[in-house]
């Protein structure tokens, strides 16, 4: 680097790569073992979600849609349980579908989980329609008549033999659409079934896709946005159900605290190179 | 004495609009307090006796009757149930449900629709005839690619191509392919190596063809080395991490990172940032432009791509779309300018108490889009 | 038992995938190479179970009307397979890639201009008169935000003129949002890693209350 | 010929998908569903194009004994696991991806762990960069980080705790500051995408048959 001692910002600046990750490692895992509780602020995004399924009685329907998989778990299963416990709690009924292939196991599982937690009985208060190809054909044609492409359930049974099932065949008799999003199909929902069949949505979607989908829920096409990590920690703080979402927070924050000090080491460091370098510059035009 | 009209409990019929006929929609208007349940009950044309329909819904105060038979003439009768008695509502003239031949709650969507493809047309016309005449502004990253192998070629380093990991069905690697032409003459006048690792293969064969055709343009075809542009993997991090090693091994000068990228592009840019070369980076990926923008040098945000690509080839169908949206986004721009001046003074003058113009302005924003219910 | 051999090959599988911090490695590769082989053949379960036999075969077991003519897109289907034959059979398979692209132009022209183009407009034309100050600056900002960010995106605006000012702000506009989205995937990163140290933590080595 | 007919299907379809949104009437809500089913069938076949390549690349790995044809063993190793617990759990389960089944057991046990671990490994990468590659080179870098900072800070119990009005501020970027930026660059996105399908229906768009 500039002259032959390595000053203090040098040194700073040139950390090797494998120190950063081991630090992270640290910070990520410390909180974890101490298990330092957090409270989280509640914001109104997350208030409103909740709001909309509070809104809703026994006689209402909510579909729920497994649209992640496991890479993205840690932030949106913490919403699926919270979600499922709020409405078993209102006795409202519950169908779940999937678009993501890789993640229908991991949402049966946590459908099972939380309905024998509130015994609730398969194909009366809730059922399990599975995966079915084509996205967005799926989602226009669901809004004519739901048996078109799920004529059986993920078990193979007709639709029918179900009692819970017998009056519903498209939006109009699911009272609220809840998309777990991970990626593009949040989207989709509010564009293909939300403008198009003027259906209530509510989402939960993995901080990368959250900034994305706020504009939809400034416009009033969403009624509600669950956003990572910390929406999961919000929302069961308002159902008074502490999960995975609460555990996570203090080492959320103290990674974010880290992260946040490795940006303004580096461009402190940058900076005082740079202006160390225009220095030599204009000394070495002088001479 | 004010005379307090007590509105009574009453039901309306209409044919449901904009279906496929076989349904009539009935609403119930002011329902009684404390009201369990509202029956509803219907008379077919020639018929005696009202057969039961089912429950019209308190909270929506709407049922839709989807079994009815289109041409057959109906009467309605509803009766709401309290705690201790029941009231009964009627509709007088007979009602029959029919189908629609166009949707008219859609008539903006189709407006929008046309219009756009019309100019879009238009425009794809105008390109053909003179590409040309049709102004693209100045993309500064594309400027910088001419002094990036420039810089690349004075330090006597190669120059690292990276088409993102998508496959050649997205608009992203389509445009990726054009901007390779474009660099590929550059490196072939400068006469510096280029290195493009793939992803998919059916992207890296016309990689290989677009690189042989720009190095014969530029007048060196012997100097393009086939084996310069080879398949990786097809597993995302697998890529990354095979991209990393060319970076640390051969030292690029210059970096180029054009295309659909996922989770990956932040350990590409950062590889590329610690060996100090110039990055040059595009992506219609929205999620991971706020990496490219902290880590490179320039960007192509998002639709820059497409407009860096039309600019290059000149391509009828690439102008014809850009200067078609350009329309479009003018027009938009107008329309919200007069939307929120006529809105401002919709609510002025609603404050002082003259609400034509807000339901005026209303009925605008319900014709562009239905407000969620 | 099997339940805790699971959980210590799940926990060996993790490591090996982190090793990969250390440099691409021979490790690495076998946990990469075994996922992409199992998820590979966990697809083919997945469009015989939920495709073929529910959407296909169950239909015509069970005789409903209409049934047989489902042979037809099952037929396409299968058809893409041929791309990897020679020329003289392959090109058949564009048939069904055209079937897939054309209803997918359809169904992404309807749902932008419908669901995104049109309600996003609506939203952006707001008051500035509402008689609240908060409000009134909130809109302002938004519609100055879109504003600025189309002429940012508009290709047909000379070098200077205010177009070219405005698309300034446009820029300051864009970056802020750049910005709020990645300081929000940051912390969805995070969040992947605290899911994994907790499994790490609780279910393999009890330290910590379980996933 | 050959290129004729594929561009009149596309054409067809693209049609039918368009004039059935505006037309309620008798055959074309029908017709629109039939439409989509098939859609649905065959884009399922896309899914597995790519086993189809990936299978063939690694036979010939093997067969040919390039460097590393160990690990087409691992792949033809996890591709094989799978096939069996799969083909296993579906004669004896009506629903073989639920928990109890071998399939799931593979599920938890192989691609659960690597696929998380794979995504988790970000937090690492994306605090090195942070520190060794995010700087605020110019004006445009210089917000964008800002504001990465506050949102950060904000949406964390520590941040609440370094400024009380922190989170609200972070909420506010959201909910106004960003939103007409984020706005716009998806009206551009759609623009886009719309002229792409006018291009494919009519034909003038041919680069997916190649």
């Amino acid at each position: 680097m500039i002259g032959n001692k390595k000053d203090f910002w040098d040194r700073i600046t040139s950390i090797k790569r494998e120190i950063i990750f081991t630090i992270i490692g640290i910070v990520v895992i410390v909180p974890i073992l101490l298990g330092i509780k957090e409270e989280v602020q509640i914001s109104p995004p997350v208030k409103s979600a909740y709001e909309a399924i509070e809104s809703l009685d026994p006689t209402d329907v909510i579909l729920i849609s497994i649209d992640y998989d496991p890479a993205s778990m840690p932030e949106l299963q913490p919403m699926l349980k919270a979600i499922l416990s709020h409405a078993f709690r209102k006795d409202i009924k519950v169908i779940m579908m999937v678009f993501w292939p890789l993640g229908l196991p991991i949402g049966t599982e946590g459908l099972g989980e939380v309905a024998n937690e509130y015994g609730k009985v398969y194909g009366e208060d809730y059922i399990n329609l599975g995966y079915r190809p084509g996205d967005r054909a799926v989602m226009i044609d669901m809004g004519r008549e739901i048996r078109h492409f799920f004529r059986s359930d993920v078990n193979d049974i007709l639709l029918d033999t179900y009692p819970m099932m017998r009056d519903i065949h498209n939006y109009n008799d699911i009272a609220l659409i809840v998309g777990l999003e991970a990626g593009r199909f949040g989207e989709f929902w509010i564009q293909y079934v939300g403008s198009r069949y003027n259906q209530r949505i509510i989402l939960g979607v993995t901080g990368v896709m959250a900034a994305e989908t706020y504009p939809y829920l400034q416009s009033g096409q969403i009624e509600g946005l669950i956003g990572g990590l910390k929406g999961a920690a919000e929302y069961e703080t308002l159902i008074e159900k502490p999960g995975f979402g609460l555990t996570g927070m203090a080492a959320q924050s103290w990674a974010h605290i880290a992260i946040v000090i490795f940006i303004i080491i580096g461009n402190i460091g940058y900076f005082m190179t740079r202006r160390k370098e225009r220095r030599v510059r204009i000394k070495g035009r002088k001479e | 004495m004010i005379f307090l009209l007590i509105l009574s409990f009453s039901i309306s019929a209409k044919d449901t609009p904009d279906d496929a006929g076989g349904s009539i929609t009935i609403n119930a208007y002011n329902i009684p307090e404390g009201t369990q349940r509202i029956l509803l009950y219907r008379l077919a044309g020639g018929d005696t006796i009202y057969e039961e329909v089912g429950l019209i819904s308190i909270f929506k105060g709407e049922y839709d009757d989807a079994s009815v038979v289109d041409g057959m003439e109906y009467l309605y009768r509803g009766k709401a149930i309290t705690e201790d008695r029941a009231y009964v509502a009627e509709i007088k003239e007979y009602i029959s449900s029919s189908p629609e031949w166009f949707n008219k709650s859609r008539t903006s969507v189709l407006l929008l629709l046309i219009l756009f493809w019309v100019v879009v047309l238009i425009y794809i016309q105008l390109a053909k005839k003179n590409p040309e005449g049709l102004f693209i502004r100045r993309l500064p990253p594309l400027e910088a690619m001419d002094e990036a192998v420039g810089r690349a070629t004075e330090m006597g380093k190669p120059v690292l191509y990276v088409p993102g990991i998508e496959y050649i069905t997205d608009a992203g690697t389509l445009a990726s392919i054009t901007i390779l032409e474009m660099v590929g003459k550059k490196v072939a006048e400068y006469d510096t190596r280029i290195i493009n690792p793939h992803f998919d293969p059916i992207v890296m064969t016309i990689a290989q063809e677009t690189l042989k055709t720009a190095f014969s343009e530029a007048g060196r075809p012997d100097a393009f080395n086939k084996d310069d542009v080879f398949y990786l993997t097809s597993e995302q991090f697998g890529f990354a991490a095979g991209v990393d090693g060319i970076m640390h091994r051969e030292k690029p000068g210059a970096i180029f990172l054009q295309g659909y990228f996922y989770a990956e592009s932040l350990i590409l840019a950062e590889t590329g940032y610690s060996i100090g070369a110039i990055q040059i980076a595009g992506t219609n990926a929205t999620t991971q432009l706020p990496f490219f923008v902290a880590a490179c040098d320039y960007v192509l945000l998002g639709e820059e791509m497409f407009a860096a690509s039309a600019y290059i080839s000149r391509e009828p169908r690439l102008l014809g779309s850009i200067k078609g949206a350009d329309l479009v986004k003018s027009a938009l721009l107008i329309l919200i300018g007069a939307g929120v001046i006529f809105g401002t003074i919709a609510f002025i003058a609603d404050n002082a108490g003259n609400p034509t113009y807000m339901e005026i302005f209303n009925k605008i924003l319900e014709f562009l889009a239905r407000a969620a219910s | 038992m099997l339940e805790i051999l699971s959980v210590w090959i799940a926990g060996g599988l993790t490591l090996c995938i982190l090793s990969f911090l250390y440099g691409d490695n021979p490790v690495y590769k076998f946990a990469e190479h075994l996922y992409v082989g199992f998820s590979a053949a966990y697809w083919l379960i997945y469009v015989w179970h939920f495709t073929i036999k529910q959407m296909v075969i169950n239909p015509i077991v069970a005789r409903e009307p209409g049934a047989l003519m489902l042979i037809i897109p099952l037929f396409f289907g299968a058809l893409m397979f041929s791309r990897w034959l020679p020329e003289r059979i392959s090109w058949i398979s564009r048939w069904s890639i055209a079937f897939v692209v054309g209803i997918g132009a359809g169904i992404v022209a309807i749902g932008q201009v419908q669901g995104l183009l049109l309600p996003q407009l609506r939203a952006t034309i707001l008051p500035l008169a509402t008689g609240n100050w908060k409000t009134n600056t909130n809109n302002l900002l938004v519609v100055i935000g879109t504003t600025a960010t189309l002429t940012y995106f508009y290709f047909s605006r000379r070098e200077a003129g205010v177009l070219s000012k405005f698309s300034r702000v446009g820029i300051a506009f864009i970056m802020i949002a750049l910005g709020a989205s990645f300081g929000y995937t940051i912390m969805a990163r995070i969040s992947l890693l605290i899911g994994r140290m907790i499994f790490l933590l609780g279910n393999w080595f009890h330290i910590v209350k379980p996933l | 010929m050959k290129k004729r007919i594929p561009l009149v299907i596309t054409f067809i379809t693209g049609f039918i998908i368009i004039v059935s949104f505006f037309i309620p009437h008798r055959p074309f809500g029908q017709l629109e569903t039939e439409t989509l089913i098939w859609y649905a069938i065959i884009f399922a076949f896309t899914l597995i194009i790519g086993v189809d390549s990936l299978v063939r690349l690694h036979v010939r790995q093997i067969r040919r004994r390039k460097k590393g044809w160990w690990y087409s063993i691992v792949f033809f190793a996890g591709f094989f696991y799978c096939l069996t617990i799969g083909i296993i759990s579906i004669i004896r389960t009506p629903n073989p991806f639920q928990p109890g089944t071998a399939f799931f057991y593979g599920y938890e046990t192989i691609l659960i762990p690597l696929q998380s671990t794979m995504f988790a490994l970000l937090a690492f990468f994306v605090a090195s960069a942070s520190y060794r590659a995010f700087r605020a080179r110019n004006i445009d870098a210089t917000l964008l980080l800002i504001a990465a900072v506050i949102v950060m800070l904000g949406r964390v119990p520590a941040g609440y705790k370094l400024w009380h009005r922190l989170p609200a501020i972070a909420d506010w970027i959201f909910d106004v500051l960003q939103i007409g930026a984020m706005r716009g660059i998806l009206i551009g996105v759609a623009l886009g995408a719309v002229a792409m399908s006018l291009r494919l229906i009519l034909g003038i768009e041919r680069t997916y048959l190649s």
